[in-house]
């Protein structure tokens, strides 16, 4: 049987990269786009064809390990560039390559009047290298490199225009929140390289038990130290700022990174340490409640922001958060569920809103939009899925996941989260269609001609006043009438689409059918059973659902009535609770906050280290020493009468001591 | 005799050295110099130095002081003016120095401070002359001090006449009419 | 054979004699001879060391204090000169170039 | 009295009192005749006779010129420094006195005055203290024409003093000895090449690498006695009359004596070094007759060289001294050095 | 032992090329350059074998060199390479080459005694690397000063003479310091063998009381800091580094400052351990605080030059904070660091220097909107940007996490503080990327700019090609240093051991203390 060779998997689109770097000005548009989304194909291809023969193993034996090199051996600690694929990593690359590869694809269409195309393709696969890096390492150092990469593509791609002020200082804003996250990562990894004496995730995972005792305070400072990694690339409380900012990125870009796949990174390393998390309980409850809180905060942003891409960042916010908690409730395996399932949907959701941009002419206000249905039937059909899936009614995707991560909150006896998220799903609904109904129904809240002229002469004004706004100077379509996207766009929107309707169906578990469902065998090895996971009784399972599809339904329903029916409700309630709105509408002032805490202090601190110890202080201190002997010299110069006779005079004091000195010995 | 005459050197010797310190002309101050080299000259022949002597006067005498002269010739100079109260001042403290320093090398030379070493048993062969012996020691033992006090006379030679001959871009003119 | 303290006092005269000189006047040419005084008050000594010590070492000595001499004086006139030529004097307290 | 006859110190202090007085005696009546010897042969050579008035063929004229000159008037200028200016006349004459008193005249030690074992370098001391008188006399002058001359007359010996002092090297690695007897003495017997003796006397000038040195020490002599060609501090036609411009009477005399005594105190030392000194054929006690032949011999070149060649431009003498003269010397003492090494240790 | 003096050679090779080039006619530029970038080429092809001929698995000092120098004190000229120095050695040829190469166009004035300056320099720094005489290290550590005061003081920017005389008073200050120490050893080792000499294994062998110890350390450790520089003492760099011409910035960061690293742990930790002890944790806090301190006012620099020289403090304090957490990883960390510290700011001063060449300026608010205009400069500019803040894949990240694990071994709150460096380099060097190479082009004068030349991108390539392989593969530079590394922390910890117990009857807890905490909570004892 030939080797798996992992490695190909990352090295396909690092191969194109080069390519690209070296040969891309030869080859056209047309070549780079084939070359990257041919690569991350290969790179699909290849990963179909490693999990296939890791499936056909038998589920004890289900862990392929590959050691490139010895990446570099100090003493006694070493790291390998090795790669690992298991059930957990399997799932991540299939998702990355696959959905990875859809947004390739529709990239080409998105992107074809971008002059820096080729550059473009550069960084994605720039990601997708790092992005596979990330998944497949098995140990804790490559996974890190990944990590990095991934922040950098994201930089990267966040300021792509970069002549765009806010794209920079968005990128910039992703890569130091990040590193704030990697600080805690790059500490947690130490304390366990300092305890285990190894990063290699089997080595950690067997050494642990042996050396931490469960609950003690070094196993739950290291997994909160991983957990803070998490939460600057996941964007959780409090690291989550970056994420709303980094939609200054082109929207494929946001559906690749900011959803779909490296903001997921978090959820896959906490459940990748599961044996580490488990052993720290206080960890896991700080986990879920970081992740229930988060859920709720960024949902409520959600509800009143109306560019549409920053609907769908708080929105994915808000999911993660929900992955985060179904984490800190010990259901790794629903968590890894929901990064699965999110990922279709919620790059379905982007690549949508990326066509309805894209159609718009670079217009992202949601009132500035409606009535599209007609205009962009597979846009606005895809989009419908996606937002039925994410609202959470059954069968679609987003159905099964997010019912399990509640089903399992509730069963450990984690009420409060339960409620959390069972708001949160409420929430969610409402937003989304709101967001659904606001775009695409309702009448057009634009002059298709009017509008774009009238766009053209505010272009800055709208550029200052959201900052988010996806005008990159090319011009195409301005002008132009409202129509659908070109076939690159709408096919991987239609396959997101399929993904998203039936997704989830590898996740239908307990009560439908009889044992595990599919997606928690094929964990088992990875996570095992969990012995404290309590299992509800089927009738409490159903009741839970009901519920869940109630409270969706009626997040619809209320979206439906206040945007569509009866708009005078939002504009009611919007008056009514103007504080509370004003405090949503602006993110709790949560950028202020860390601005007022943070970067202003350590900014005019520095200044003043600058400016006062070393200027004044420092140096002050060694200029003293100058000015000290220049004194000392100017005294001294008085003896320096320039007249030789003086210094006569001094020669022969000199010999009359050396006489002295000869007479008394 | 040769005690006499010893006396009757030094006597000469002090004499006119203190003339070349107390008189106001530079022209008679080197004669009474080149005078007083070679009273010094007499003192090493009676110190069985006749080498030393005779160069002491070749180089003394032939040369340095000729070379004074040359230069007051050459800078026209007259009778020095020493007047003021700075001057006093100064004549005072060094003469009250010059008196110090000759009291205290006085009681080094009474109380025998001085240590030269252990004398040798057998003195210096002259057998064709102290010229001959001091060739011996200097062209063996001394030889490389030799050598470099020759480079140093050479630095000294070039050094001088880069110095007389001034900067050749600045007054080219003043050169020629040296 | 003349007692070496004898050679030794009257080096230390000269020497003296040569100190006053450079201290007392300010004709550079005169200091200059005197500095040449003390030169030979050394030379003396030397001279009288030597034949105490039935050794030639002094005799060398004196030998490279002369050449030396010479150098010195070489050098040193064509200073005076020079600094003649420049300031029109050849009083050292009238010349203090060297001041820092 | 008797015990101070006795007194060994004493005897040596007389004979060399009675030498001196010889000697001074001697010189004064041969430097008077020599300017005789100067007049007449100038005259010869001039196609006239030169004097002949005062006593047979003008025999007494230079015991006329002495009695002129002692009654001539004693002139001083003004500004002038009176005692240098008086001292200096002396300081011409005395160095060539005190040469002589080193200088072998016949065998010892009847003929010989004083015998010092660097008998060489006391010459050598003199004549660089002979630039005294003449630099003095010039510069005491207050006279911009003698004061020129003093310069050029102590640059010139100065210069030529060192070509002199290097050229008699090789007589004494010849001699090994710096004594002047030594050095008659190292020139005594026949010439020997090898074991064959050579119908030679075995003087200096005969070894070849005397050769140069002998040409290098004679034009070195015509300068250090300022003599044609090279009598640039007196040059009449430039400086008036040099140094001695502004002397008259007896101090005018004796600069005239001290040049002239110069002139045969050098004669006798190129006479000591390179031409065997008073070794000649017969016996012993003839010495003084040879000495005093070659001496002679030698003043009457020299005369007749003053009145055969043209006075040198200075940059012309100076040239010809430092970058000929000099280099050649030092040439020659390395050459003969390591001959004379080699054949000692061949 | 090879008979040919290889070591002597490499070192004395670029000083006859310098007094070549010294004395070639001084108008003829293009030749002297030319000359000049050959001579660094052989001298770089030269030293290569060191890469191979110094066998890894070997500790001690190889193709050592002796001879007497001046025997009446026992001075030797002793020349010998560990894994350590020969890749200092590597690194110096190698950037001397660079900055040679990166020189051409930017030296107009005076250009052959530039050349030579640079060529003597790297002797100087050979020199110092090689020796292993004690007197001779201390000839070539101030023979080495010469030329940089020179390249600062005649071809350097405005305050080019304050800034030259600044360098070389605080660096004197310093050595005078170390000369008074080494003379004191010298004495000492007469006392105690009767043998003068200033061998420095000798020193190795030598023992001194620890308190005694004590005072020797901070002489040495003194002049060391300064070079580093550390923290109180660093104020010399930022306005050496602005007012030093590119080329003598990039020498003056990739090599010179490591000199205080190499000569701590070369000469100060092995010959004082006892004291050692007692300083590191001083000596460590102060690094960290020069992490911290250097990334903070990095930040807040107008001034590019400065900012890369405030980064070079930070870096540098990586480098010190890894010596003193003596193990393994904190010593391979800093070695690492060096090396790094080299490639990357090297290349960072070097990428100044080229749109400094352009527009005369280095402000960095004269700039903006660069990558429009110049992309190749801007890519390049961001990989070695990124290698700076250490992203890992490239080498910076190799150096900073092996200082911070061994950190954080001895001590977590070191690696805690000092870790705060890692986010704060990002801040700093975004910013400064952004405001230079992002955004519109703001200056009228920037839309002119001309890309790298074919001689700049060859330049970068290699620095490039660095960057990438210490940082994917770093093992063949730490085989090479580690055995080295390892034989300096063993000679340290034993030589601690016995001279304490020699000290005091009883074994010192100190020296307890200095071997690694294992994992003190094995089993859970909290």
């Amino acid at each position: 049987m030939n080797l798996p060779m992992l490695w190909i998997i990352p090295a396909l689109p690092l191969a194109a990269v080069a390519l690209n770097l070296l040969f891309g000005d030869r080859l056209g548009k047309k070549g780079t786009s084939f070359l990257a989304c041919g690569a991350v194909g290969l790179a699909f291809a290849a990963a179909i064809r490693a999990v296939l023969t890791l499936a056909a193993r038998s589920p004890e034996e289900r862990q392929m390990v590959e050691t490139a090199w010895t990446w570099f051996r100090v003493g006694d600690f070493s790291a390998d560039v090795s790669f690992l694929l298991d059930p957990l990593s399997a799932i991540m690359v299939l998702v990355v390559t696959g959905v990875g590869f859809l947004i390739h694809i529709y990239s080409i269409g998105y992107m074809a009047e971008d002059p820096s195309f080729r550059r473009f393709f550069l960084y994605l696969n720039l990601f997708m290298f790092a992005m596979l890096t990330l998944v497949l390492a098995d140990n804790y150092l490559l996974m890190f490199v990944g990590w990095e990469g991934v922040g950098l593509c994201s930089y990267l791609l966040i300021g792509f225009w970069h002549e765009k002020q806010s794209a920079t200082d968005a990128g910039k804003k992703a890569f130091i929140v990040n590193r704030i996250g990697d600080f805690g990562f790059l500490l947690g990894v130490m304390f366990l390289i300092a305890w285990t004496g190894s990063v290699n995730y089997e080595r950690v995972f067997a050494a642990a038990p042996h050396l931490f005792v469960a609950g003690g305070s070094i196993i739950t400072l290291a997994t909160i130290l991983l957990f803070v990694g998490a939460t600057g690339k996941s964007a959780q409380i409090p690291l989550f700022v970056w994420l709303p900012d980094a939609m200054e990125g082109p929207t494929p870009v946001s559906a690749l990174i900011h959803a779909a796949t490296m903001v997921t990174a978090g959820v896959y390393m906490v459940v990748r340490s599961h044996v580490l998390f488990e052993m720290a309980p206080a960890t896991l409850e700080v986990v879920a409640v970081i992740g229930a809180a988060t859920a709720l905060m960024a949902a409520t942003i959600g509800l009143v922001q109306n560019d549409i891409k920053r609907v769908l960042a708080y929105s994915t916010v808000s999911q993660l958060g929900y992955m985060f908690f179904a984490c800190g409730v010990g259901a790794f395996g629903a968590g890894i569920f929901h990064v699965m399932t999110h990922a279709f949907f919620k790059a379905l959701l982007f690549l949508g809103a990326g066509s309805v941009i894209y159609g718009m002419h670079h217009e992202q206000d949601m009132r500035k939009m409606g009535g599209l249905a007609g205009k962009m039937p597979i846009t606005h059909l895809t989009m419908l899925l996606a937002t039925i899936a994410i609202a959470g009614i059954p069968p679609f995707a987003g159905f099964w996941s997010k019912d399990e991560i509640l089903a399992k909150a509730f069963a450990t006896g984690h009420y409060g989260i339960f409620a959390a998220g069972l708001l949160g799903a409420l929430m969610t609904a409402f937003y989304m269609f709101r967001l659904y109904v606001l775009t695409f129904r309702g009448k057009p809240r634009f002059e298709e001609h009017a509008a774009h002229g009238h766009a053209d002469a505010h272009g800055h004004d709208a550029h200052a006043a959201h900052g988010a706004h996806d005008d990159h100077g090319h011009d195409h379509g301005h002008g132009g009438p409202v129509k659908e996207s070109p076939w690159s766009m709408t096919v991987p929107l239609s396959i997101l689409a399929v993904l998203s309707v039936a997704g989830g169906w590898v996740g239908i578990g307990k009560p439908f059918i009889h044992g595990e469902s599919w997606m928690a065998t094929w964990l088992e090895p990875v996570l095992g059973h969990g012995p404290h996971m309590k299992h509800l009784s089927a009738p409490a399972e159903f009741a839970l659902m009901g519920l869940s599809v109630a409270v969706a339904a009626f997040g619809i329903f209320m979206a439906f009535r206040a945007y569509l029916q009866q708009p005078s409700i939002a504009t009611a309630v919007r008056e009514r609770f103007a504080g509370v709105h004003n405090a949503l509408y602006n993110k709790y002032w949560v950028d202020e906050f860390y601005g007022a805490i943070a970067v202003t202090p350590i900014h005019q601190g520095a200044m003043r280290l600058w400016r006062f110890w070393d200027e004044k202080v420092v140096d002050g201190t060694v200029n003293g020493v100058g000015y000290v002997l220049e004194g000392v010299s100017a005294l001294l110069r008085l003896f320096q009468t320039g007249y030789v006779g003086t210094y006569a005079l001094f020669i022969a004091f000199g010999v009359l001591a050396l006489f002295l000195h000869f007479l008394r010995s | 005799m040769v005690p006499y005459l010893f006396l009757g050197f030094a006597g000469l010797l002090i004499a006119t050295a203190l003339m070349v310190v107390l008189h106001k002309n530079p022209v008679t101050s080197a004669l009474f110099l080149v005078l007083s080299f070679t009273s010094l000259a007499g003192i090493y022949l009676l110190l069985q130095a006749e080498f030393i002597g005779m160069v002491q006067i070749i180089v003394y005498a032939g040369a340095i002081m000729v070379l004074f002269l040359f230069v007051i010739m050459y800078l026209n100079l007259q009778h020095d003016v020493e007047k003021g109260a700075q001057i006093a001042v100064r004549r005072g403290i060094g003469w009250m120095v010059g008196a110090l320093m000759l009291l205290f090398a006085g009681l080094i030379v009474r109380n025998g401070g001085f240590s030269p070493g252990p004398v040798q048993a057998v003195p210096p062969s002259l057998e064709g002359g102290n010229a001959q012996a001091i060739g011996r020691v200097l062209y063996s033992r001394f030889l490389f001090p030799f050598e470099i006090t020759s480079i140093l006379l050479l630095v000294a030679m070039v050094g001088a006449i880069v110095m007389i001959k001034g900067r050749p871009a600045a007054d080219g003119a003043e050169g020629e009419k040296e | 054979m003349i007692p070496v303290e004898w050679s030794l006092a009257l080096s230390a005269v000269l020497f003296t004699i040569g100190v006053v000189g450079v201290l007392v006047r300010r004709n550079a040419l005169v200091i200059f001879m005197s500095i040449e005084l003390m030169l030979n008050a050394a030379n003396l000594a030397f001279v009288a060391f030597a034949r105490q010590q039935n050794s030639l070492d002094g005799q060398i000595f004196v030998f490279f204090v002369m050449t030396v001499a010479a150098a010195e004086v070489a050098v040193g006139l064509a200073i005076i000169v020079n600094v003649f030529r420049l300031r029109e004097t050849v009083f050292v307290d009238e010349i203090n170039l060297l001041k820092g | 009295m008797a015990a101070l006859m006795q007194n060994e110190v004493f005897q040596v202090a007389l004979w060399a009192m009675v030498k001196v007085g010889i000697i001074l005696g001697v010189m004064l009546g041969v430097v008077s005749y020599l300017i005789y010897a100067e007049r007449k042969i100038c005259g010869h050579i001039q196609a006239r006779t030169g004097p002949n008035r005062v006593g047979p063929l003008g025999l007494l004229q230079p015991i006329a010129d002495v009695g002129k000159l002692l009654f001539k008037e004693e002139f001083t200028p003004a500004g002038a420094n009176k005692i240098i200016f008086h001292i200096a006349p002396i300081l011409a004459v005395f160095p060539a006195i005190v040469t002589f008193s080193v200088i072998p005249m016949g065998p010892p030690p009847m003929f010989v005055v004083t015998d010092i074992n660097v008998g060489l370098l006391l010459f050598l001391a003199m004549s660089s203290l002979g630039v005294y008188g003449i630099t003095l006399g010039g510069w005491s002058s207050n006279n911009k024409y003698a004061l020129l001359g003093g310069l050029r007359s102590s640059a010139q010996m100065i210069s030529y003093e060192l070509a002199m002092g290097l050229s008699t090297i090789p007589v004494l690695l010849r001699s090994g000895t710096l004594s002047l007897s030594g050095i008659v003495d190292s020139q005594g017997g026949a010439y020997q090449i090898g074991g064959t003796t050579l119908p030679l006397p075995n003087w200096g000038i005969f070894h070849w690498y005397l050769v140069l040195p002998f040409f290098i020490f004679l034009i070195c002599s015509f300068a250090e006695t300022n003599r044609a060609p090279f009598d640039l501090p007196e040059a009449e036609g430039e400086l008036v009359a040099g140094f001695h411009t502004e002397y008259s009477s007896m101090k005018w005399a004796l600069f005239f004596l001290g040049e002239y005594m110069n002139m045969i105190v050098i004669c006798s030392i190129i006479v000591t070094l390179f031409l065997g000194g008073w070794h000649g054929p017969g016996p012993a006690i003839l010495g003084i007759v040879w000495y005093l032949l070659k001496l002679f011999a030698l003043l009457f070149f020299f005369i007749w060289v003053r009145w055969t060649y043209p006075r040198l431009r200075y940059d012309q003498l100076m040239g010809f001294g430092w970058k000929v003269l000099l280099p050649a010397s030092i040439a020659n003492v390395v050459i003969a050095a390591v001959w004379l090494y080699w054949r000692a240790n061949a | 032992m090879a008979p040919i003096p290889w070591l002597s050679l490499l070192v004395f090779f670029p000083l006859v090329a310098a007094v070549l080039i010294a004395i070639m006619p001084a108008g003829a530029h293009k030749p002297i350059r030319l000359w000049a970038t050959l001579a660094a080429l052989a001298e770089f092809v030269f030293s290569i074998p060191l890469w191979w001929r110094i066998a890894p698995g070997q500790a001690g000092f190889q193709f050592e060199e002796k001879l007497d120098w001046i025997p009446a004190i026992g001075a030797q000229y002793h020349l010998g390479v560990d894994g350590v120095s020969g890749l200092l050695a590597l690194l110096t040829t190698f950037t001397t080459l660079i900055a040679v190469l990166g020189a051409w166009t930017s030296v107009e004035k005076r250009s052959r005694e530039f050349f030579a300056l640079v060529l003597a320099l790297e002797a100087g720094m050979l020199g110092t690397f090689f020796c292993l005489d004690l007197l001779l290290f201390y000839v070539f550590w101030e023979a080495m000063l010469i030329p940089m005061y020179l390249l600062i003081g005649v071809w350097g920017g405005q305050r080019r003479v304050y800034a030259a005389v600044k360098f070389f008073l605080y660096t004197m200050a310093g050595s005078v310091l170390m000369l008074v120490a080494i003379l004191s050893l010298w004495f000492m080792q007469k006392e105690m063998s009767g043998i003068p000499t200033f061998d420095l294994h000798a020193f190795y062998q030598l023992p001194i009381s620890p308190d005694r110890q004590f005072w020797l350390f901070l002489a040495f450790a003194f002049a060391f800091a300064i070079k580093v520089p550390m923290f109180p003492l660093h104020t010399w760099l930022p306005d050496a580094h602005v007012e030093a011409p590119t080329a003598g910035s990039v020498i003056l960061a990739a090599v010179l400052l490591k000199m205080g690293t190499y000569g701590f742990l070369r000469f100060a930790m092995p010959m004082f351990p006892n004291a050692l002890l007692v300083c590191a944790p001083w000596i460590a806090w102060l690094s960290i605080i020069g992490i911290v301190y250097g990334a903070l006012v990095a930040m807040v620099q107008p001034d590019l030059k400065k900012l890369v020289a405030y980064s070079s403090v930070s870096h540098m304090g990586f480098a010190m904070l890894g010596l003193m957490a003596m193990n393994a990883q904190g010593f391979a960390g800093s070695m690492m660091t060096m090396l790094n510290h080299g490639v990357s700011t090297g290349a960072l001063f070097l990428l100044v220097g080229v749109i400094y060449e352009r527009r005369h300026t280095r402000k960095i608010a004269d700039f903006g909107g660069l990558w429009k205009v110049i992309p190749v400069y801007s890519v390049i500019f961001l990989v070695v940007m990124l290698s700076s803040v250490g992203l890992p894949g490239t080498n910076g990240f190799i150096g900073e996490f092996l200082v911070l694990l061994g950190a954080f071994k001895h001590n977590v709150w070191w690696a805690v503080v000092a870790a705060t460096g890692v986010i704060l380099s990002a801040c700093y060097m975004l910013w400064m990327f952004q405001r230079v190479v992002f955004g519109p082009v703001t200056h009228e004068e920037n839309q002119k700019l001309t890309d790298l030349s074919f001689r700049e991108r060859l330049v970068f390539a290699p620095l490039l090609l660095l960057v990438f392989w210490m940082g994917v593969a770093p093992q063949p530079f730490l085989d090479r240093m580690q055995p080295t590394l390892d034989r300096v922390l063993q000679m340290t910890n034993d030589r601690a051991q016995v001279l304490a117990e020699m000290a005091a009857p009883q074994p010192a807890p100190v020296a307890a203390s200095l071997v690694m905490p294992a994992p003190a909570e094995q089993g859970g004892a909290r």
